[in-house]
């Protein structure tokens, strides 16, 4: 390892410093504004440091990790993320008893395992990105212990996830057995010497690819979703509906695209119907939701479903093209879900936490600019123009067009239609006239001035790159075209 | 551990996969349900075992030895969250801490 | 090890030496069944605490120090195997893998530092802390 | 492989040594620990009270053979057995001399820490299957600590491998040719020490069956030859602990002009009378006390002995 | 760049009186007034500026007044592509008569967030507006659903008892057929990009496309879908009985007058043009739907007895006859649509405007209530004399002139559905009765004394009325603006025709 890799790799050991510096911050002493301010340095550190790293990233760093520019960028957008959901969970948790500090340290770990993943060639290095992910989630998600639901939430998350991780664990033992290679670029090698798929290599992808639906939610693995959507505090799901199947995705389409798995008609047959299945059943799902995490859940489960479009879409269309509109649709889905779960976590007291849609009555009248946030990031989720989220569906529907997907493309169209219509019932809900007693509500404005902050910011890059995306495009491409 | 052949290793560490997959899902008590999934990640282990050892490469053992990690770290996290439950739920079996439904 | 030799002509040695044990181990208990005397009295039905008659259940609750224990030994135990690992091929990973188990020790003991800090590794009840708080490290 | 070893002779030979010498020493220590104490010790039984043990033995054998009624019973039954038999199995890599030897492992110091954690086991269930809150609080407290200096004890024999680059308990034998380890690795060797008393449970370190708070602890319940199990048991492991320390740290059979087998026994012996004189000498540390020692101070200073011992190899090969 | 100014203006203005309203609540009316007065300035100034046809644009056909191309999106050759021509000309002219008309309706109407009703109203002119001048497809369907979300608002909040229901299925019904129009728009781009080796969403440069005859007729489906729904045609016209009746009276107007012709728009402007052989395959089909909603609609609206519902009917039916001419192929019928949408936005618009006074002085919209308004309130009463006798097509007002025309070319092209349709002449009047009849004869059963119109409601009504009649007896000065734009249309029919 020389002075390059250590410039390339240096994103990720100035995170890892970052939580043990936390750590011990927190050991000396407790204060929780000096280890926010910490983590979010941080962050902000490898952020910076990602600048250096893009110049040099053209080689792969350790056996393990290939931080091109394709992970820097991803590295990037989860660290971005990961800022937003920090300065959200300050708020939250300012007010709620309970020694919160080690939190932030928790969403430091996650991150760190995000960006693993988002950099892993090697099965090695994306199972330890995916378990110093999924384990820092389930104390995020459980950090509320004298409350109920956080608990319940934690508790399915961790036993679903385990399952899920042994899944994975199998499907790469089973492949490993096959091809005796662990390394993305051998398995494509290996794929490339024996085209046809036998029985132990059809179960090891399946298994992994059922692995990988859990994590990301899609359809026939979606069970937990709107549980843990529910039970989590609301920044910690922001923080899972972003980074956790942000990354994930990453992953999974580094994963197709440097094996070429593509070649492979069959997964291509499964993967189009867990997408249709995941569309189909997200949207059906919400309709029947009265509460807004499920709801949203739901809605994440469907969304996770178009953008599997765009991947299954690869094997017929260019390949930048599928990355360009992955990328693009992540980027604007993260925007979008942390701001709506932004909301939420503004609008949870310490006393309760924000979830039948019914909080919302009247919020139009009583903080028009939370509820125009919200209006924004529901209108983005469903697509409308003028925001990113449109900008990202056309991304869609452009690459299912181009790689003649039609039926997945009626499923997204069928999709959207019912999204519409439970995210327009919320704006209802929010422009009815609230009854009296909900007015009186007194509205702390002073303490949570960082939500504001962000939300603000948020809402600005949503209409940002829905009107002007050019700027976005030109970045994304360049990326989706610097990746072998 | 030549003489065994690498498919029966990995039937066996796929029955034992499978036993615990049953587990998890039939099992009513948390504990068990850790436990079960315990018997699941120690299966892929001794998958990765049998793999490395078909290959004669160092990456099984390794590749065990991170399942292994993980298995205890997920196992650590589990009882403690099994303990905050008892102490909140009074009582340990799945379905009645399942409140949440939709 | 010898590669010729099939590992279980190895082990022989060892499964006989496992056979002798368990031979000699069965015979104390066995020997001692059989001949042990007999008695029955209603007091030594009962379990022994200390002479008096035993009260309340066996179930009781004990401090969850035991329980964290476990966890830790488990958590700790894991990353030794790492260190074992790196002890045998010391020479061979030269120093830049001393560096990076030097970066796994320091988290290690960072980690200790903090679970120190927390109090974590207090097995003190709680009187005996307020009796001598200046202990505390 | 060493074609001499594991020979029959070497079976048979090694182990009822080991019992006969683990049974004597239940004389051996009354007898010191009377002397230390300025008393007399069993003094009846033959000539110096020698044939004390046979006389226990003999008792034991002809006690009843007790199950509570309230205990688990197969458990009850196993868990005695359990230390028995993981000390004893114990022997199989101990390097007596280069020609004695059950066998030649080349894993032979995880098979003894391996062995030395299954051990735990014994208390545990010995504890839970009595159904008796001090048996359990005693198992439990055992398990604690046991697991807790297991931790300790694996990190601090680590500088010994580092030193020697193998696990392999003849090689690490012969690597001492030039210098005792006990020197280079002194810090690892004290480590090793109190992990091992705490391991094994003895006095000082003996929290589990402290008779003022938990009567007997974990084997408050037994009787009988499974009371005699746990005694005998603790005695083996204590031969076993003072032959692993003579092998990693006292150049085990290496020695100038006695044969080997002297030399082992004879530093074995010397460790077993450490032993059972710290018993006499030290007196109990609190339990909070002694989790505390070990998490704090014993795995921090073991891991850095780890470091600085690499950094000291690194150095010296160049 | 006026064509730009346009847009903005009315999106300025709308985010202006939305701000205006923390001074003053009156402050949102006026900047709404002031912001249509100067939309109206700019249209003038630009439309006066280069008529009909004395400025063509270099390298496009005749028919292009004014352009601005400014570029968006490189990646997919996505411009900021406005032009306009004689037919935007008109409906641009419509909508900003008939945003003036709903902001004035709504002065007194709405007393609740003023300021965010403004600029709901605005906003959605201003995406009107976009719709009528975009010639980038992107860009027209961007405009296309930005005018949506406005309505939706409108609806929802200041609707009526029902408006919730009413807007989502609103939202959801123009919104699922607009994706397929995004499909088919990608598809079109996707198969122009195969060929040519680039991206463009340029209109002039998907227009000459060559398309597989079965491909074509799933694009063009896709298109047409999206703007018979908006239309709205038989099929598809469920939501509009419910959102016109629950929309307030400004929305209504808005819904009724400006925003179903943005679906004849379409029709004309892109679904002609670029697929004018799927078109002209589809013909048949479509007059029969046309020809079905005439008389469908007509007879639905004879049932009803609420008045708003009703208007939404007679609109469904006179939608009808626009996408009969649209689809007759010649001239002369397209001319007679063009007639009929302006006819239809002053007379559906106004009958909207007069249900809304009638329903702030009644409370109510149900015949039930009504009767004898002719004493109660004389000038009303004969203001809706007038506009009825305009719907049901009096000679001497525009609709008149529209459905003549309409079933003049039409009954060249398919007699036996143009002889269909024709039975509407009859239906029209027995609806017009109804209303007439139920509304204002019969004793004046009830209760307190109405208030007449006031001077706001009285010029408003007139101005329409003067506008009404002048395309009735005027029609030439329309049909002189549309025309080169809509021979154009028809060339590019009669090009393609095998």
């Amino acid at each position: 390892m020389d002075l390059d890799s250590l410039i390339v790799l240096a994103p990720l050991i100035a995170m890892t410093v970052t939580a043990v510096t936390l750590m011990l911050a927190i050991a000396i002493r407790r204060n929780y504004f000096l280890v926010n301010g910490i983590a979010g340095f941080g962050i902000v550190l490898s952020l910076l440091l990602i600048g250096p790293a893009w110049h040099k990233s053209s080689l792969q760093a350790i056996p393990l990790l290939n931080i091109d520019h394709y992970a820097l960028f991803f590295v990037a957008l989860l660290l971005l993320a990961g800022l937003a959901v920090l300065g959200l969970c300050h708020d939250y948790f300012k007010q709620r008893e309970g020694e919160n500090e080690e939190l932030p340290l928790l969403l430091l770990t996650a991150l760190l395992g995000g960006s693993v993943l988002a950099a892993s060639s090697h099965f090695a290095a994306m199972f330890l990105g995916l378990e110093i992910l999924s384990i820092s989630l389930f104390t995020l998600i459980g950090y509320p212990v004298n409350r109920p639901r956080p608990l319940e939430a934690a508790i399915k998350y961790l036993v679903l996830s385990g399952v899920s991780s042994a899944f994975l664990l199998m499907g790469i033992a089973l492949l490993y057995a096959e091809s005796g290679e662990l390394d993305f670029i051998g398995i494509e090698d290996f794929i490339d010497a024996h085209r046809p798929l036998n029985f132990v290599m059809l179960s090891g992808v399946i298994l992994i690819a059922a692995g990988l639906g859990f994590k990301l939610s899609l359809a026939p693995f979606h069970l937990w979703t709107p549980d843990v959507y529910e039970g989590s505090p609301a920044p910690v799901t922001a923080f899972i509906a972003t980074v956790s199947k942000g990354a994930v995705f990453v992953l999974l389409l580094r994963l197709w695209v440097t094996t070429g798995s593509y070649r492979y008609a069959p997964l291509l047959t499964v993967f189009s119907f867990i997408a249709m299945f995941s569309i189909l059943v997200g949207n059906l799902q919400a309709l029947l939701q009265k509460n807004i995490k499920r709801l949203l859940a739901y809605s994440s489960i469907a969304h996770m479903g178009y953008l599997l479009v765009a991947l299954i879409a690869g094997a017929s269309i260019a390949r930048p093209l599928v990355i360009e509109s992955a990328a693009f649709y992540l980027v604007a889905y993260f925007i979008t879900t942390i701001g709506a779960f932004g909301v939420v976590s503004v609008l949870s007291t310490p006393q309760q936490e924000a979830g039948d849609v019914t909080i919302l009555r009247g919020l139009f009248w009583r903080r028009p600019w939370l509820a125009g946030t919200f209006t924004l990031m529901l209108l983005s989720l469903a697509g409308i123009p003028l925001t990113a989220g449109f900008i990202g569906k056309f991304y869609v529907f452009t690459s299912g067009a181009d790689g003649r997907l039609w039926s997945l493309l009626a499923s997204v169209i069928i999709g959207s239609g019912l999204g519409l219509y439970y995210y327009v019932r919320i704006i209802v809900e929010m422009s009815m006239n609230s009854s009296e007693e909900v007015m009186s509500e007194s509205t702390p404005k002073s303490r949570e001035w960082l939500s504001t902050v962000i939300l603000a910011a948020l809402s600005l890059l949503l209409v940002w790159f829905g009107i002007l995306p050019g700027h976005l495009i030109d970045r994304i491409q360049s990326i989706a075209i610097s990746m072998r | 551990m030549s003489a065994i052949p690498a498919e029966m290793g990995l039937m066996l560490s796929g029955l034992l996969f499978v036993l615990g997959l049953i587990g998890v899902l039939a099992r009513r008590n948390l504990i068990m349900i850790l436990m079960s999934l315990e018997v699941m990640l120690n299966a892929t282990g001794l998958a990765f075992i049998v793999a490395g050892s078909k290959w004669g490469q160092a990456d099984g053992q390794i590749l065990f030895l991170l399942v292994l990690t993980l298995a205890a770290a997920e196992v650590g996290i589990g009882l403690g969250l099994a303990l905050q439950i008892f102490h909140r739920f009074k009582t340990l079996d799945a379905d009645s801490i399942n409140q949440m439904q939709g | 090890m010898n590669a010729e030799v099939s590992p279980a002509a190895n082990l022989l040695p060892l499964i006989i030496y496992f056979g002798a044990i368990l031979l000699i181990t069965a015979a104390m208990l066995g020997g001692a069944y059989l001949l042990g005397q007999r008695h029955r009295a209603q007091a030594a039905d009962e379990p022994f605490e200390s002479g008096i008659v035993p009260t309340g259940d066996v179930h009781i609750r004990f401090s969850v120090h035991f329980f964290l224990m476990a966890i830790f030994f488990v958590i700790f135990d894991m990353e030794t195997v790492f260190l074992f690992a790196w002890s045998v091929a010391v020479k061979q990973a030269g120093w830049m893998g001393f560096f990076e188990a030097s970066m796994f020790i320091g988290i290690l003991i960072a980690t200790l530092i903090y679970l120190a800090a927390i109090g974590a590794l207090d097995w003190r009840t709680r009187r005996q802390r307020r009796d001598a708080p200046v202990n505390r490290p | 492989m060493n074609a001499e070893l594991g020979q029959a002779s070497d079976i048979v030979g090694i182990l009822a040594s080991v019992i006969f010498v683990a049974a004597m020493l239940i004389w051996v220590e009354r007898r010191l620990l009377a002397i230390w104490q300025d008393r007399l010790g069993p003094n009846r039984v033959g000539p110096l009270g020698l044939m004390q043990v046979a006389a226990d033995m003999i008792k034991m054998f002809f006690k009843e053979d007790w199950i509570p009624p309230f205990a688990d019973k197969g458990v009850f039954v196993l868990a005695p057995t359990i230390v028995f038999i993981t000390m004893l199995l114990g022997f199989a890599v101990i390097p007596f001399t280069p020609g004695i030897g059950i066998i030649d492992f080349n894993f032979g110091l995880l098979y003894f820490l391996a062995l030395s954690s299954l051990s735990v086991y014994s208390v545990v269930l010995a504890g839970y299957a009595s159904n008796n809150k001090y048996s359990l609080l005693g198992g439990l407290r055992a398990a604690a600590q046991t697991v807790s200096y297991e931790v300790f004890m694996g990190i601090s024999i680590m500088g010994v491998v580092m030193q020697s680059g193998t696990f392999n308990l003849r090689e690490i034998v012969e690597a001492q040719r030039g210098c005792w380890f006990v020197v280079p690795q002194f810090f690892g060797f004290i480590i090793f020490l109190i992990a091992v008393i705490a391991e094994s449970r003895r006095a000082p370190l003996d929290l589990p069956e402290a008779e003022q708070e938990l009567v007997a602890g974990f084997h408050t319940e037994y009787s009988g030859m499974k009371f005699g199990m746990f005694f005998v048991g603790e005695y083996v492991a204590i031969i076993l602990s003072s032959a692993i320390i003579a092998t990693l740290f006292f150049g085990g059979w290496l020695g100038p002009w006695l044969p080997p087998l002297v030399w082992f026994c004879l530093k074995t012996g010397i460790g077993v009378v450490f032993f059972i004189l710290i018993r006499g000498a030290l007196p109990r540390p609190r339990y909070d006390q002694l989790m505390a020692f070990g998490w704090k101070i014993l795995l921090p200073a073991g891991l850095l002995n780890l470091v600085a011992t690499g950094a000291v190899v690194l150095a010296s090969s160049g | 760049m006026i064509l730009s100014a346009l847009i903005a203006v009315l999106a300025v203005g709308g985010f202006a009186a939305w701000i205006s309203e923390r001074w003053h609540p009156n402050a949102p009316r006026w900047t709404a007034i002031a912001t249509l007065a100067l939309e109206a300035l700019l249209a003038a100034s630009q439309f006066s500026g280069n008529h009909a046809a004395e400025t063509p644009l270099p390298g496009r056909s005749a028919a292009w007044l004014a352009e601005v191309d400014l570029p968006w999106i490189p990646r997919f050759g996505i411009g900021f592509h406005l032009a306009t021509d004689g037919l935007s000309q008109l409906l641009i002219a419509l909508t900003i008569l008939l945003g003036s008309m709903a902001a004035s309706c709504s002065w007194t109407e709405i007393g609740k967030r003023t300021g965010f009703f403004y600029f709901n109203l605005l906003a959605c002119l201003a995406g009107t507006v976009g719709v009528f001048l975009a010639v980038d497809l992107f860009l027209f369907f961007l405009f296309w659903e930005v005018m949506i979300i406005p309505m939706y608002f409108l609806i929802s909040i200041w609707g009526h008892e029902n408006r919730t229901y009413a807007a989502i299925k609103f939202v959801i019904f123009t919104q699922v057929s607009s994706l397929l129009m995004l499909l088919s728009i990608i598809v079109l781009v996707l198969v122009n990009y195969h060929r040519s080796g680039a991206f463009s969403f340029d209109y002039f440069a998907l227009l000459n496309v060559p398309l597989a005859p079965d491909l074509a007729d799933w694009l063009m489906l896709g298109f047409l879908i999206a703007f018979t729904v908006k239309l709205p045609a038989v099929p598809f016209h469920t939501w509009l009985p419910d959102a016109h009746t629950q929309a307030p009276t400004g929305g209504s107007v808005i819904l009724a007058g400006v925003l179903l012709k943005t679906g004849a728009y379409g029709l004309l402007r892109f679904v002609i043009p670029l697929f004018p052989d799927a078109a002209h395959r589809f013909a048949p089909i479509a007059m029969t739907l046309g020809a079905v909603s005439v008389l469908y609609a007509a007879m639905m609206a004879y049932a009803q007895s609420d008045i708003k519902r009703l208007v939404a009917y007679t609109s469904v039916s006179h939608m009808g006859f626009v996408l009969l001419g649209v689809f007759s192929w010649n001239l002369l019928a397209i001319q007679g649509a063009v007639v009929t949408m302006l006819a239809h936005g002053l007379s559906a618009g106004a009958l909207f405007m007069v249900a809304g006074f009638l329903q702030q002085r009644l409370h109510s919209r149900e015949f039930g209530d009504m009767g004898g308004l002719w004493q109660a309130v004389p000038r009303l009463s004969s203001f809706m004399l007038f506009f009825v006798m305009a719907t049901l097509g009096l000679p001497g007002l525009g609709n008149f002139v529209g459905e003549f025309l309409v079933l003049l070319g039409a009954f060249k092209v398919n007699p036996i559905v143009t002889s269909v349709a024709a039975f509407a002449l009859i239906l029209a009047p027995v609806y017009a009765l109804v209303i007439i009849q139920k509304a204002c004869h019969g004793p004046w059963q009830n209760r307190q004394p109405l208030t007449d119109c006031g001077f706001r409601e009285l010029a408003s009504l007139g101005v329409l009325v003067f506008v009404s009649v002048w395309l009735g007896l005027h029609p030439q000065s329309v049909l002189d603006v549309s025309a080169p734009a809509l021979r154009q249309t028809v060339l590019y029919l009669n090009a393609r025709e095998p």
